[in-house]
């Protein structure tokens, strides 16, 4: 008896696997020909400058600055951490790539364009950013569909993968991780389907196989902030020897922990000589972790403390200030990275100095706007920023209603 | 699987097909209806399901979580709880990949993966022969190798490249036999040994002893503590390949790549019918689980739900399984004891009223 | 029989010795820790360690985590571990709270109360009722409760100032955080020493308290002694829910916003809490003056790590080597104790 | 006997183990021949399990010396002993509830074909020893699907399979039907007369004088003597037990017979007991004899409101109890010993007092506070009335002997005032101090106007204490008798007999 039980279990199986080797991948969707030219000429007239995001900034906008690039050092591993160069490879990924085996465009205009465009995760901020890729996208009637793995990378890598059996136009992604992208990229570059980065920086191996990146340049935004922070700390002490900081770091693992205490450090290692570090650590998203910490802060190093500089403006900001108003300390300046309406609150009634502008809708509808560039037949750069400004209290009404 | 088999030849010898045996039966296979079910109804209906491309997809999705499931249901079986195997697949995937900058995948590998076996050790010695309860000590590895994670590594994800490390996540990832790349031919290889191993096997069978009563098997005999021990250890090695097997796909490997197994693996065991109390449960049936979920997921995402559906079928499917068992032990505790006998007496009273 | 039997007296007196230890225990850890603070403080090491200011540093960040813990704990006594639903507990009646601000302040608070409970009740009746895995089963309902927030509120985030115009409300909100009596002890504080009193009263002096004991040690034996353990059992879940809609409002206001990641860790971190301060996991044993020394030996650690300047990185490996440490000492304290329960 | 010839299969010298607060045995010397069923007897608490787990290697720390077949060992764990063919059955059932009967048979030695185990081979093997004590189940059957008696015989067949030279058997028969004792009885015979040494404990004399060839008494933790079974009298055990004379027989005083206590009217719980009827009275003592399995405990589990009744009332003093839970009948007087002290009578993890307390936490309610000291002077009083040893209320219970946990669980029932006790075998696997000290305080509960129900397998204990026995077979009251008529062999007979009333 059990044998036959056994028999037909197998049996099963074998069925199954078989009827799996005949299923075969979908085939790729072949382009429209025809229309080709006409369509090409629709999409160049559809204008998108117009659009608006929620906060009534223009949705579109590029960065006029853009930096430049110093030599790479041989090792910049070995720099000290106060150098800038130690974290060229992080900074500079995207500007001086070889691209390697990237599809040329096809100039048939973006309308009718199938888009896939795979997030991080889902979050306010995201939700903003979707928004404002829907919005080129609709001006351009691209077919835009979303995915979010939920900060899963094995999904992210699965919806990758789905992405590739679909055969879209056009995959958007913004990699979880900076350095498992180059495997992701490398996936998508083998199937032959054209791709961008956005948002997040990938290592520069990585940009090697996209066509570009898009997004904010977070190095050069923390290093903005980073000179307005210790401006008004030399306002607020004048004439002050040692200028005494700490940093409430992002969570380990991403750029953003870096580029946010290590940018504005090594900035500010020349920029201003006598702002002194005295701690550094990630107590990561939550107000009252952070409040814990600052308060030890505030014991240890009493009035020594002359300023904070935040990974993030709202639940890290908002632990900050109560720490500060717990103990009495409105003499610190507080700036933190991040566009958020907690911290926009917080900028309007004085509590926290700065935050940087940093919009959501604006980076996903770039994303999108240079993907229909590619199927316009636009030449790209290498990268494509959105534009760097740090809100104070004096232009904080200009970007009200937040956009998340 | 043994169990199954006498309640199938019971019911071929009888030649009859009884209700509740059937029901018995239905109970026993859950899990691979479950199965069948979830990959009839997305073949059917989800778009892109069902061809070699995205099965192959889920295969290789599919491999990590069905890896660290092999171990932790041992722990399971074994009456205790391991929260620590998503981290030490971190863990041990950061290990492997910093070193092979200096010695190669040939010598960081295997001490990447004898770190997950210390891992499991210090786990196992702690719970068996200080005898902390395995829930909490897993927490405080937990908690350690998160810091050791970000020491390691300086709070940065690890990367490799260069064609020969390439080569080497190419080779994992790209389909050898018919829709079978090389990484998931190797979890198949160590489901197959494990089950073997765990269903067949003396020293396999000695968890289930050892999960189903501790003295039993300690006056039998059996080595408990040993036995304890060699299931952490089993668990936490299962999660560092597990771990090592995808960073090694990916050429890299990130701080928090592991966080996400811990649930998923927790809820897919159970769901396949290994109990948090010992004794039951058994391999295959937690990598079906596994499989089934992310056939689940899979559909989720192709059927183009956000991740509130993913989360919320999850929720309802685990809620339901653990619903149903409690009541089946509800009821199966107040029927126990009942004598055949007086039912039928009462059965006939009431067909003369 | 009568007097023949021999017994070892030096047994009887480490019996006495090592009951009164367990029952201190946790004291006695945090005053180690403060010593070592104040050797360090006088060996120039670290400075202002012991200020009234830092000690209400240490209490006031610990107050969410306390109040959390102390309502898990009546779980953790009744034998059933933890309430892994907590973290989604805090996110949903937070979130709840903010929603119906446009009714009131009142309505918000009651609102979110009444959710909580729900989840508790529901927690209790399939845990106590049906004798689901507690583990297990909270963590079906933290999946289920997370998925209820995504449904209902996708990924937004909500505020309490974009909900109403009203600013009564929205200040009083921000309140349940922030008020200070005498501008120095903040309501959470106050929350927590209360919920510290009311619960070890509870658990030692009422009839609850013993019969959760009893259904705690032996549920068997409770049952068969009268005491309704499926309702013991619910009521604990109950009460760990409620605590746990306290602190997601209280974490609601800190963080002036509702959304579904508030609260994440805090199942964990409470469980920490209560196991150092010396309840153990089979349940029946500990108090809930325990639970609090166990908080404050987290929030003691956690300062003096800080003041010391540890990094990030090695502050977690500490953590989690003094709670092993910790709790590996109280079960061998047990142990010798002829207590084979930790 | 002769088994002399056979020669020494075990000899323990001076060997002692204490526990950290107490000293269990304390240097003894044992002797077993092989083909010899040597008894050991002796009061709860008197070292005789701790000295057969010592034997089984359950200690690492105990202290003389053991030699088996002259040659000295070192039994530090449960699989040297078995490597030195030691084998036991316990008093506590030993298997594992999830696992099939077959693991649970062959544990530690599955048949193996190459790596793998050959389950051909593992059923074949487990049906085999299962016909050795007289079982025909299904080998897959997880043993939480068997009952409790079948399982004890598991228990049995698992050690007989494992051919141990020295089998010790730890109160074998307890959970068993007198047919399935007559037949372990026989399997007995047939082991010593392969030469095997067994080793068999019991509280249950008559079973010591029909199966046992020697008999060792221990009290105290010390050895009192040896005996050839022949050259003793039960009277002089009991004595060597105890260490004074104990008159076993005695006149029963007569009580007052008053007014019905209880009344059970066409009760039911189907499936379990169908259409009970029942009267108790104040003064009465009424036992209730079965066979395990005739539905007596789930009957008074009914009665105090534990379970649901599917059909019918109980009365309490002519006032209904319906629907009312357990705490409300405790608190007007009705309370139930459980069988199990282990499982369902006592914490073993809290205190005396704790214990004793449990089931009056409602009664000690002062407001919302729960005045634990004022039940104490009470708790203490009875701890002295029942002289239950050491009368230290901090003391967990756990860390008593058997003898004392079964006192101090008749101790926590006493505490509600009871005015009807249900005691489900209130003295099982309890030593004859204790014994006589629960009968005594359970005939004054019933000359204080109390209504008692006993429920028991122990023959003798009925016969002695009660006024009226009624017998329950198979769900159904068969019979009541007087107490003119019962006498150890008329109950055994009317239990075993399919007569409805």
């Amino acid at each position: 008896m059990k044998k036959q039980v056994k028999v037909v279990l197998l049996a099963m199986v074998l069925l199954c696997l078989g009827g799996l080797l005949f299923a075969q991948g979908e085939k790729a969707v072949g382009v429209t020909g025809a229309g080709a030219a006409a369509n090409l000429e629709a999409s160049l007239k559809v204008d998108t400058s117009v659009l608006k995001a929620a906060d009534g900034q223009p949705l579109l906008r590029l960065s006029s600055e853009l930096p430049k690039i110093p030599t790479r050092p041989a090792n910049p591993e070995a720099l000290p951490d106060t150098d800038p160069l130690r974290w060229f490879d992080m900074e500079y990924a995207g500007w001086d790539t070889k691209k390697t085996n990237i599809p040329a465009s096809p100039k048939d205009g973006a309308i009718g364009k199938r888009v896939v465009m795979i997030v991080h995760g889902d979050h306010p901020w995201t939700t903003a950013c979707s928004n404002g890729a829907k919005k080129v996208a609709d001006a351009y009637g691209m077919d835009l569909k979303i995915l979010s793995p939920n900060w899963d990378l094995a999904v992210q890598n699965q919806m990758i993968d789905q992405s590739i059996n679909e055969r879209p136009d056009m995959i958007l992604i913004i990699p979880l991780d900076a350095t498992t992208a180059i495997q992701q990229a490398r996936r998508i570059n083998q199937s032959g389907i054209p791709f961008i980065f956005f948002n997040t920086l990938p290592t520069a191996e990585a940009m090697n196989y996209a066509i570009t990146w898009t997004g904010p340049d977070d190095f050069g935004q923390m290093r903005k902030l980073a000179k307005v922070f210790a401006d008004e700390m030399r306002r607020r002490n004048p004439g002050a020897k040692e200028l005494g900081i700490a940093y409430v770091q992002h969570a380990p693992g991403g750029s953003p922990y870096f580029a946010r205490s290590y940018g504005p450090l090594s900035e500010l290692a020349g920029y201003a000589p006598e702002v002194v570090t005295l701690d550094m650590q990630a107590p990561g998203f939550e107000a009252d972790r952070t409040m814990q910490l600052v308060s030890d802060w505030l014991t240890r190093f009493g009035p020594r403390l002359k300023g904070i500089f935040a990974a993030d403006d709202s639940a890290q900001a908002l632990g900050i200030i109560e720490a500060l108003k717990k103990a009495g300390r409105d003499d610190i300046v507080v700036v933190a990275a991040g566009n958020s309406k907690i911290g926009m609150d917080m900028v309007t009634d004085g509590s926290l100095f700065a935050i940087t502008y940093q919009t959501a809708e604006g980076d996903g509808a770039l994303a999108v706007q240079t993907a229909a560039d590619w199927f316009n037949g636009k030449e790209l750069p290498n990268r494509r920023d959105i534009p760097q400004h740090i809100i104070t209290k004096a232009d904080v009404a200009d970007f009200y209603p937040p956009q998340w | 699987m043994q169990r199954l088999y006498g309640v199938w030849g019971g019911m071929m010898r009888k030649n009859k097909l009884d209700k509740s045996k059937l029901l018995a039966l239905g109970d026993r296979f859950r899990i691979y209806i479950l199965f069948g079910v979830i990959f009839i109804f997305m073949s059917l209906f989800a778009p892109r399901f069902f061809n070699s491309y995205n099965l192959t997809t889920i295969l290789r999705t599919v491999s990590m979580n069905a890896t660290i499931a092999l171990g932790f249901t041992i722990v399971m079986i074994c009456g205790e709880m391991d929260l620590s195997i998503g981290r030490t697949a971190t863990f041990a995937a950061v290990i492997a990949l910093t070193l092979q900058k200096k010695f190669g995948y040939g010598i960081s590998v295997p001490i990447a993966v004898l770190a997950g076996a210390g891992v499991g050790l210090l786990n196992g010695i702690l719970v068996a022969k200080i005898k902390i309860n395995s829930f909490i000590v897993t927490i405080g590895t937990m908690t350690i190798l998160q810091g050791a994670t970000y020491t390691i590594t300086g709070g940065n994800s690890v990367s490799l490249s260069g064609d020969k490390v390439f080569a080497i996540s190419d080779f994992l990832a790209k389909p050898l036999l018919p829709m079978l790349p090389p990484r998931v031919l190797l979890t198949i290889l160590f489901v197959v040994v494990f089950h073997l191993f765990v269903s067949n096997s003396q020293w396999g069978r000695n968890f289930y002893m050892v999960g189903g009563n501790r003295t039993t098997a300690w006056l039998a005999g059996i080595n408990t503590d040993r036995i304890t021990i060699t299931a952490f250890i089993l668990s936490s090695t299962m999660a560092a390949v597990a771990g090592i097997l995808f960073a090694m796909e990916s050429s890299a490997a990130t701080l928090n790549m592991g966080d996400n197994s811990l649930m998923y693996v927790v809820s897919a065991t159970i769901i396949g019918g290994t109990a948090m109390s010992g004794g039951k449960g058994g391999i295959l049936r937690s990598v079906v689980a596994v499989l089934s979920l992310e056939m689940l997921y899979t559909g989720t995402i192709l059927f183009g739900f956000g991740n509130e559906v993913k989360i919320f079928i999850s929720g309802l499917i685990l809620a339901l399984v653990v619903l149903y068992e409690a009541y089946a032990s509800y009821k199966h505790e107040k029927t126990i004891g009942q004598r055949a006998v007086l039912l039928e007496e009462l059965a006939q009273a009431k067909e003369k009223i | 029989m009568n007097g023949i039997q021999k017994v070892d007296t030096r047994a009887l007196q480490t019996n006495r010795f090592s009951k009164l230890l367990s029952s201190i225990g946790i004291y006695a850890i945090a005053a180690l820790f403060i010593v070592l603070g104040v050797v360090l403080q006088s060996m120039g090491i670290i400075n202002n360690f012991l200020t009234t200011q830092n000690m209400m540093n240490i209490v006031d960040a610990v107050a969410l985590l306390g109040i959390v813990a102390v309502g898990m704990a009546f779980i953790t006594y009744s034998g059933h571990y933890a309430d892994l639903s907590a973290p989604t507990t805090i996110a949903l009646t937070g979130i709840v709270s903010v929603e119906l601000l446009r009714f009131g302040f009142i309505p918000a608070i009651m609102g979110a109360v009444v959710v909580g409970l729900i989840i508790g009740i529901i927690n209790g009746i399939v845990i106590g009722k049906f004798k689901a895995n507690p583990i297990i089963w909270t963590l079906a309902m933290s999946y289920v409760s997370m998925g209820v927030i995504r449904f209902v509120w996708v990924n937004k985030q909500i505020y309490p100032d974009v909900i109403t115009d009203d600013p009564f409300p929205v200040m009083l909100f921000d309140n349940i955080y922030r008020f200070r009596f005498f501008n120095a002890i903040s309501l959470p504080l106050i929350i927590m020493l209360v919920l510290v009193v009311v619960g070890q009263f509870i658990l030692k002096r009422t009839a609850f308290g013993a019969q959760l004991k009893l259904t705690g040690s032996a549920k068997r034996t409770a049952k068969f002694s009268g005491i309704n353990v499926e309702l013991m059992i619910a009521l604990a879940f109950i009460i760990s829910a409620f605590t746990t809609t306290i602190a997601g409002l209280a974490i609601t206001s800190l963080s002036r916003v509702g959304a579904y990641y508030n609260g994440a860790g805090y199942d964990f971190r409470a469980v920490t809490a209560i196991v150092i301060g010396g309840m153990t996991l089979a349940g029946g044993r500990g108090s809930i003056i325990g639970v609090l020394g166990g908080t404050l030996v987290i929030g003691l650690m956690n300062n003096i790590m800080t003041l010391l300047g540890v990094g990030t990185f090695s502050q977690d490996i500490i953590r989690g080597a003094i709670f092993i440490l910790v709790v590996g000492i109280n079960a061998k304290t047990l142990r010798s104790m002829g207590r084979d329960d930790a | 006997m002769s088994s002399e010839n056979l020669g020494l299969a075990l000899k323990m010298v001076g060997v002692g183990k204490r526990y950290p607060a107490t000293i269990a045995v304390d240097n003894v010397d044992f002797e077993v021949y092989a083909g010899e069923v040597h008894a050991l007897v002796g009061e709860n608490g008197a070292g005789k399990t701790t000295l057969m787990k010592m034997l089984a290697g359950s200690f690492n720390d105990y202290t003389g010396a053991i030699f088996i077949n002259d040659k000295m060992v070192k039994l530090t764990s449960p699989s040297i002993a078995k490597s030195y063919g030691i084998g036991m059955i316990y008093q506590e059932l030993s298997l594992a509830q999830p696992i099939s009967i077959a693991e649970n048979l062959l544990v530690g030695r599955l048949p193996r074909k190459g790596l793998f185990i050959d389950r051909d081979k593992m059923v074949s093997e487990s049906k085999r020893l299962l016909k050795t004590v007289g079982l025909d189940l299904d080998p897959l059957l997880p043993i939480e699907d068997i009952s409790q008696h079948e399982a004890q015989l598991v228990e049995i067949a698992k050690v007989l399979g494992t051919n141990p030279c020295i089998l010790v058997m730890d109160e074998p028969t307890s959970a068993l039907s007198q047919e399935e004792v007559e037949r372990l009885f026989k399997i007995i015979a047939k082991l010593r007369n392969r030469g095997m040494a067994i080793v068999y404990i019991s509280h249950h004399l008559p079973e010591v004088f029909k199966v046992a060839d020697r008999v060792t008494v221990m009290r105290d933790a010390k050895k009192v003597a040896t005996r050839n079974i022949g050259e003793v009298t039960r009277e002089e055990i009991v004595h060597m037990m105890v260490g004074r004379s104990i008159k076993e027989l005695f006149t029963k005083e007569k009580r007052e017979v008053g007014q019905p206590r209880l009344e059970v009217k066409g009760l039911s719980r189907y499936g379990f007991f169908h259409d009970i009827d029942l009267q108790l009275h104040a003064g009465e003592i009424l036992g209730i004899c079965g066979l395990s399995g005739a539905g007596r405990s789930e009957l008074a589990q009914v009665i105090c409101g534990i379970e649901k009744a599917d059909a019918g009332t109980v009365l309490l003093d002519g006032e209904p109890l319906d629907g009312l839970p357990m705490a409300k009948r405790v608190l007007r007087g009705l309370g139930y010993l459980s069988e199990d002290r282990k499982r369902e009578g006592l914490a073993l993890r809290l205190a005396m007092d704790d214990n004793i307390l449990s089931a009056v936490i409602p009664k000690l309610k002062q407001g919302v506070v729960y005045n634990k000291r004022s039940g104490k002077p009470k708790a203490m009083q009875l701890i002295e009335e029942l002289s239950i040893y050491p009368p230290d209320l901090d003391r967990t219970a756990g860390n008593l002997s058997g003898g004392n946990q079964q006192k101090l669980l008749l101790a926590k029932w006493m505490a509600i005032n009871p005015k009807v006790l249900i005691l489900d075998e209130p003295s099982r696997g309890v030593d004859v101090g204790a014994k006589m000290t629960i009968h005594e305080t359970i005939e004054r509960l019933a000359h204080e106007g109390n209504a008692i129900l006993i429920i028991s397998s122990d023959l003798p204990e009925l016969v002695r204490l009660a006024d009226r026995v009624i017998i329950m077979r198979k769900g159904h009251f068969t019979k009541i008798m007087d107490q003119s008529e019962c006498s150890e062999e008329s109950l055994l007979l009317a239990a075993n007999t399919e007569v409805r009333v």
